[in-house]
C-alpha cells in the first residue's frame, strides 16, 4: 500500500516537474513546480518525516506564490498566450540533464545509505527541537544572521527609496568629494526614467508612441530583471531572462533599433517556439 | 498514510462536487458574452500582462521571515522542557530578525511603491 | 471511533455548518440593513438559481486553474475541519504536526485565491488577485505566531494535544491576544469584510467578477467551507474544542464553532475596510509586534 | 430538475442596474426597498438587466455589450427610460417593479419566457482562428492577436520607473463603483493609475452617493440601511458608521482639493456625520490631478467623494491627454503619491 502511494506520488512529482518546462503560462509553470514539491512533501509524510513533509508544502506554496509574482512581472508574454519554448540552449540543457541524472543515479546507487528505521511512535519533532537548542544552536543562530543579511540585501536591491535617495536618481554613484560630480561613468540625460542607467543600450524610452505596434518592443526585460532583483533571478533557475529583441517576426522598422546589451542574461532568452 | 488517503479523498470529493455543479444549465458562451467585464466598454488588449506589483520588496522580506518561522515550530515543542534557555535563544533569534523588519520599515517597503 | 465514521460526522458537520453560516450571514446583513421579511433560506434558493444559470467563460481563460481554484478552496476548508478533533479519540487527520498542516492550508489559500483572480483573464479580477496576495501573505505570520503560542503549553504541534492542554484553562484566557489576531486571519481566509481584498465592492466583485452560474455558486460554497474549517480550528486552539461537561464533545465543538463563526460574520459586516497600502503597514508595524508580544506572554505563562 | 427550478424561483431576483440620464434621484433607494430584489455588482451574477433612465446614443454600444454579458436565461427591463431594447419589459409604476421582475425571473427559470439573445454578432474582436504558426492568431512572443486581442505593451512607470506593461482601457459607464455615465480611459500599471482621461462625463443627477462610499469601504449592510433611512443624518446609521471605523479607514489627506477638504471630510458630509464646514470649490482641479498615482481602491474613494455637480466640473477641468503624458504624469505623481 505504501509502495503504491510512493510510486503514485513520485509519478505525479515527475510529471508535473516535466510540465514546468512544457507549459506556456508562467503561472502554470510556477504552480506545476509547486505540485511537484507538494508530492515530494507527501512522500516525506510516507517516510514518517511529518514535519519535513508538511513544512515543505507550507514553504513551497508561499515561495512559489512569490516566484510566480516575479515571473509574471518580468517575463515577456507571461500568460503564454503565444506558445513559446521554455527551454533554451536546447542541446546543452539535454546534455546537462543527462549528466546530472547519471551523476545523481550513481551517487544514490553507490552510497552506503544508513539503515536505522525509527521505532514507531518516536517523536521526531522533539528530537529536532532539542537539537536546535543543543548541538545545533550555533547553526540556528547563524541562520538568523544569514536570514537578516538576506532581508537587508533584498531590501537594498529592490526598494526604490534606498539609503542614497530615490533609486532613480540614487543609482548615481556618490562623488569622490562631498557634493562633487558622481564618480565613474557619465549619467544619462533625462535620468528621471533611469534606474537602469548602468545597463546601457536601451534605446527608445519614447515608447509611448509605438506602444500599439505589433512587434514586441520589450527589449528591457533583461535589464529590469537585473535592476530590480538579482537575488530572485537565482530562484528562477533555468528560465531567467530574455534575449533582447530576438523576435524574427513582427519587428517594426519604425521602432528605434534595440541594441543588444552586454547583459548577464544574454543568451538565456525564452524564444518563440519553433514552427513545426 | 491515513492522512494522505483522507486528503486525497477530500480533494476528490471537492472536485466531484464542483464538477457536479456544472452539470446543470450548460451552453457555450458566445463572443459578446466572453468579453471581460468593464462596465460595457471594450478592452483593447488582454488583461494578462507583466503585472506591476507594488509590494515586491515586502514579499522578499516575507519569504525570509517565513523561513525563520519554520525553525520556531520544533522550538515550540521543546519550549517548556528547555525553559529559560529556549526563551532566551528564540528571543535573540527574533530580535535579529526584527532588525530586518525595522530596516525595511525605514526604507519604506510597506508602502505602495 | 473508526476514521470512516469520523469522516461521515465531519461531512454532516460541514454541510449543516455551511447552511447555518449562510443563514446567519443573511440574518445579520438584513438586521443591520434594517430589512424585514423574506425567507432566511434565501442563500439556498440563490444557489439553486445560480446553478441553473449559464456558466460563462471569458475570451482566453485558464480553464483548468479556474476549476482547480474553486475545488481546491473547498478542499482546504474541509482539511481545516479534518484536522480538528471531534472528540477525544476521533479525528480524521491525526497528525503529529497538524498545526503545521493547517499552516500549509493557509498558504495554499493565498495561491488559490490568486489563481481564481488570475484565471479569467479579466482586468478587475487580476487586480483583486494581486491585492489579496499583498495582504494574504503577511497576515499568515500572525497566525503562525499565535498558533505557536497556543502550542507552547501543549508541548506539541498536534491539535489534539492542544485541546487536551486546555482542560484547566482555555487558551483564550491564558493568551488573550491570540484569538483576536487569529480572527483577523479568518476574515482574510474567508474573504470577508475588513480583510476582503480579493472580492471587494470597489472592484465590482474582484476575483469573482467573471464567475457566473456554477462557478459563482461553487466559489461561495468554498468560502463557506473555509469559514467552517477556520472556525473549528479557532475553536479548538483557543476555546478548548470538544471539551465540556455533560454533552458529547461534538456538540460542544459545534457550539464553539458557531460562536467563532458568529463573531466573524458580525465583524465582517461591522468593520470598514481600509485601502490596501494602509492595511499592509498596519500588519507589519502594529499587528506583528502584537503577535510577538502574544508569544512572549504565552512563553512566560507556560514557564511560570 | 423541476425541484431545482422551484427552489430557484423562490430566490431573490439578481438585478444589474444600468443607470442612464434622467434616472430618478432615489432610484437606488427604491430598488433597495423593493422586496425580493437584490442589486448585484456584476452582470455575471444577474438574471435581469434593469435600465433606469435613458442611456444616451453615444453610450448605446456599451449598453448592448453589457446586455450580452449576462448569462442565460436573462431578460431586461426599462424604467423611466426612452431607450428601445428589443424584448425588454417596460415598467411604469414603482409599485410594479418588484412584482414584475419576480414574475419575469420565475418565467425565465421554468422556461416559459425565452432568454434574450445577444444583440451583437458572435464574432471575436479580431479574427484569430488558424492564423499564425500555432493557429491562435499570435506571432512571435508578443505580437499578433492571440485569441482575438493583442497583448499589453510596456511603458515607463511614474512611481519606480520600471518598464512593465501598461494596461489601457475604458472603464464604465455601467460599473457600480463609478458614478453613472462616467467613462474613464485609464492607464494602469498593476493597480496604480498612471493616466486618466474622461471619455464621457457623468450624467446630471440629484442622487446622494454617501451610501456608495460606505459600500466601497466594505460596509454593504450599512450602505443599504442608509438607503432605507428617511433622512440622511439618521441617528442609528451615524452611530453604526462611527462604530465601523469607516472614517479612520480613509487615509488622511486622500484626494485633497484646493479648498482643503479631503475624502474624509467629504465622507462626513455625504454621510451626514458632520455639518458642512467648508465650501467645496473645485476650480482648476482635474481628475488627472486627483487620481494619477493612486491605487485603485483609493482612486474609487476619491471619485465617489464628490457630489455630482463638483464631479462634473472636475471632469470638465480634466485635460485631454497629450502625447507626452508621461512627463506630465511624473509631476502629478509628486503630489498625488503621498500615501503611506
Amino acid at each position: 500500500m505504501t509502495d503504491i502511494a510512493f510510486y503514485f506520488l513520485s509519478a505525479i512529482a515527475i510529471w508535473s516537474g516535466w510540465r514546468v518546462f512544457r507549459v506556456d503560462s508562467m503561472i502554470r509553470a510556477t504552480f506545476a513546480l509547486m505540485v511537484s514539491f507538494i508530492c515530494v512533501g507527501a512522500i516525506a509524510l510516507l517516510m514518517s518525516a511529518d514535519y519535513i513533509g508538511v513544512a515543505t508544502v507550507f514553504m513551497m506554496a508561499v515561495e512559489m506564490m512569490v516566484m510566480g509574482l516575479f515571473m509574471v512581472m518580468f517575463m515577456m508574454n507571461p500568460a503564454g498566450l503565444n506558445p513559446m519554448q521554455m527551454v533554451h540552449q536546447y542541446r546543452l540543457s539535454i546534455g546537462a540533464g543527462i549528466v546530472a541524472f547519471i551523476g545523481l543515479t550513481v551517487a544514490v546507487l553507490t552510497t552506503d545509505l544508513p539503515h536505522n528505521p525509527l521505532p514507531a511512535g518516536r517523536d521526531t519533532m522533539r528530537d529536532l527541537g532539542i537539537n536546535l537548542l543543543g548541538n545545533s544552536m550555533l547553526i540556528f543562530e547563524t541562520a538568523g544572521v544569514t536570514l537578516l543579511a538576506t532581508m537587508l540585501g533584498a531590501v537594498i536591491l529592490s526598494s526604490r527609496r534606498g539609503r542614497f535617495g530615490v533609486s532613480d536618481e540614487g543609482a548615481i554613484p556618490p562623488g569622490l568629494h562631498p557634493g562633487g560630480t558622481p564618480a565613474g561613468r557619465k549619467v544619462e540625460e533625462g535620468g528621471g526614467h533611469g534606474g537602469h542607467g548602468g545597463h546601457g543600450g536601451h534605446g527608445g524610452h519614447d515608447k509611448m508612441t509605438d506602444e500599439k505596434d505589433d512587434g514586441q518592443g520589450t527589449g528591457h526585460m533583461g535589464h529590469e530583471m537585473a535592476d530590480a532583483d538579482p537575488a530572485l533571478s537565482a530562484g528562477h533557475t533555468g528560465h531567467g531572462g530574455h534575449t533582447t529583441g530576438a523576435n524574427p517576426e513582427g519587428a517594426d522598422p519604425k521602432k528605434p533599433k534595440q541594441e543588444p546589451a552586454p547583459d548577464p542574461h544574454e543568451g538565456h532568452g525564452t524564444k518563440p517556439k519553433k514552427e513545426h | 498514510m491515513t492522512t494522505l488517503i483522507a486528503i486525497i479523498l477530500i480533494f476528490a470529493f471537492s472536485m466531484l462536487f464542483t464538477a457536479a455543479l456544472r452539470a446543470g444549465a450548460a451552453g457555450p458562451s458566445t463572443y459578446p458574452q466572453k468579453r471581460p467585464i468593464l462596465g460595457g466598454s471594450d478592452p483593447e488588449t488582454h488583461a494578462w500582462q507583466r503585472f506591476h506589483i507594488r509590494y515586491y520588496t515586502m514579499t522578499l522580506l516575507f519569504v525570509a521571515f517565513e523561513m525563520e518561522m519554520m525553525f520556531m515550530y520544533p522550538w515550540a515543542v521543546v519550549f517548556v522542557e528547555e525553559g529559560p534557555k529556549a526563551l532566551a535563544e528564540m528571543g535573540m533569534f527574533l530580535v535579529i530578525l526584527s532588525v530586518g523588519i525595522v530596516y525595511g520599515w525605514r526604507e519604506g517597503i510597506f508602502r505602495w511603491e | 471511533m473508526s476514521v470512516a465514521l469520523t469522516l461521515m460526522i465531519m461531512l454532516v458537520f460541514m454541510i449543516v455548518g455551511m447552511l447555518i453560516a449562510a443563514v446567519l450571514d443573511t440574518f445579520f446583513y438584513r438586521w443591520l440593513a434594517g430589512r424585514t421579511g423574506g425567507s432566511l433560506l434565501t442563500p439556498l434558493y440563490a444557489a439553486a438559481a445560480e446553478v441553473s444559470r449559464q456558466r460563462i467563460s471569458t475570451e482566453a481563460p485558464d480553464r483548468m486553474n479556474w476549476f482547480l481554484s474553486i475545488s481546491g478552496f473547498l478542499t482546504l476548508g474541509a482539511i481545516g475541519l479534518a484536522v480538528v478533533p471531534l472528540g477525544p479519540q476521533s479525528v480524521v487527520i491525526g497528525l503529529e504536526t497538524s498545526v503545521v498542516l493547517w499552516g500549509a492550508c493557509e498558504s495554499l489559500v493565498v495561491v488559490l485565491v490568486f489563481l481564481h483572480g488570475w484565471s479569467p483573464n479579466s482586468p478587475l479580477a487580476l487586480i483583486g488577485a494581486y491585492r489579496y496576495v499583498a495582504i494574504g501573505l503577511p497576515i499568515m505570520l500572525l497566525s503562525m505566531f499565535v498558533l505557536i503560542a497556543a502550542a507552547l503549553p501543549a508541548e506539541s504541534l498536534d491539535l489534539r494535544a492542544i485541546v487536551t492542554s486546555q482542560e484547566d484553562l482555555w487558551n483564550v484566557i491564558r493568551q488573550p491576544l491570540g484569538l483576536p489576531l487569529f480572527i483577523l486571519l479568518g476574515l482574510s481566509l474567508t474573504l470577508r469584510g475588513p480583510l476582503d481584498y480579493a472580492d471587494s465592492a470597489d472592484l465590482a466583485g474582484g476575483t469573482s467578477i467573471e464567475d457566473s452560474g456554477a462557478n459563482r455558486a461553487g466559489w461561495q460554497v468554498a468560502r463557506l467551507s473555509m469559514l467552517i474549517g477556520f472556525s473549528a480550528v479557532a475553536a479548538s486552539a483557543f476555546l478548548g474544542g470538544y471539551l465540556g461537561p455533560v454533552l458529547p464533545g461534538v456538540v460542544w465543538l459545534a457550539f464553539k464553532t458557531l460562536t467563532i463563526m458568529t463573531v466573524i460574520i458580525a465583524l465582517s459586516h461591522l468593520l470598514a475596510r481600509m485601502p490596501v497600502a494602509r492595511m499592509l503597514g498596519l500588519i507589519w508595524k502594529v499587528l506583528l509586534p502584537i503577535a510577538f508580544l502574544d508569544l512572549l506572554l504565552a512563553g512566560l505563562v507556560a514557564l511560570a | 430538475m423541476s425541484w431545482l427550478a422551484k427552489m430557484a424561483g423562490l430566490a431573490e431576483v439578481p438585478v444589474f442596474v444600468a443607470f442612464g440620464e434622467g434616472a430618478p434621484a432615489d432610484a437606488a433607494s427604491v430598488l433597495a426597498k423593493a422586496p425580493g430584489l437584490r442589486v448585484v455588482e456584476t452582470p455575471r451574477a444577474a438574471a435581469i438587466l434593469f435600465v433606469v433612465g435613458t442611456v444616451p446614443k453615444a453610450l448605446l454600444p456599451q449598453l448592448h455589450r453589457l446586455h450580452d454579458q449576462l448569462p442565460h436565461p436573462r431578460a431586461s427591463a426599462l424604467w423611466h427610460s426612452r431607450n428601445e431594447l428589443p424584448g425588454a419589459t417596460r415598467i411604469e409604476e414603482i409599485a410594479n417593479i418588484s412584482v414584475l421582475l419576480r414574475a419575469i425571473h420565475r418565467d425565465l427559470l421554468v422556461g416559459s419566457l425565452k432568454s434574450e439573445p445577444d444583440f451583437l454578432s458572435d464574432a471575436p474582436p479580431n479574427e484569430w482562428r488558424g492564423i499564425g504558426p500555432h493557429g491562435q492568431g499570435g506571432k512571435g512572443m508578443m505580437g499578433g492577436t492571440p485569441y482575438g486581442r493583442p497583448m499589453a505593451m510596456t511603458a515607463a512607470d511614474l512611481r519606480d520607473g520600471l518598464d512593465l506593461d501598461a494596461y489601457t482601457a475604458d472603464f464604465g459607464p455601467f460599473l457600480p463603483m463609478l458614478p453613472a455615465g462616467l467613462v474613464l480611459t485609464l492607464t494602469l500599471q498593476g493597480d496604480t493609475i498612471q493616466n486618466v482621461a474622461v471619455a464621457h462625463p457623468p450624467f446630471e443627477t440629484q442622487e446622494q452617493r454617501g451610501w456608495v462610499l460606505l459600500n466601497l469601504l466594505g460596509l454593504p449592510a450599512l450602505a443599504e440601511r442608509m438607503l432605507r433611512a428617511t433622512n440622511i443624518g439618521n441617528a442609528t446609521v451615524k452611530r453604526l458608521i462611527r462604530l465601523s471605523g469607516a472614517r479612520a479607514a480613509i487615509p488622511e489627506g486622500l484626494g485633497r482639493t484646493h479648498d482643503g477638504s479631503d475624502v474624509r471630510t467629504r465622507f462626513d458630509l455625504l454621510t451626514g456625520t458632520s455639518e458642512p464646514i467648508f465650501n467645496l470649490h473645485v476650480q482648476q482641479i482635474g481628475l488627472d490631478d486627483l487620481l494619477i498615482g493612486l491605487e485603485w481602491h483609493e482612486a474609487m474613494l476619491v471619485l465617489n467623494s464628490f457630489d455630482n455637480a463638483s464631479l462634473r466640473a472636475i471632469c470638465a477641468n480634466t485635460s485631454d491627454p497629450e502625447p507626452d503624458t508621461m512627463a506630465g504624469g511624473m509631476d502629478h505623481g509628486v503630489h498625488a503619491g503621498h500615501m503611506s
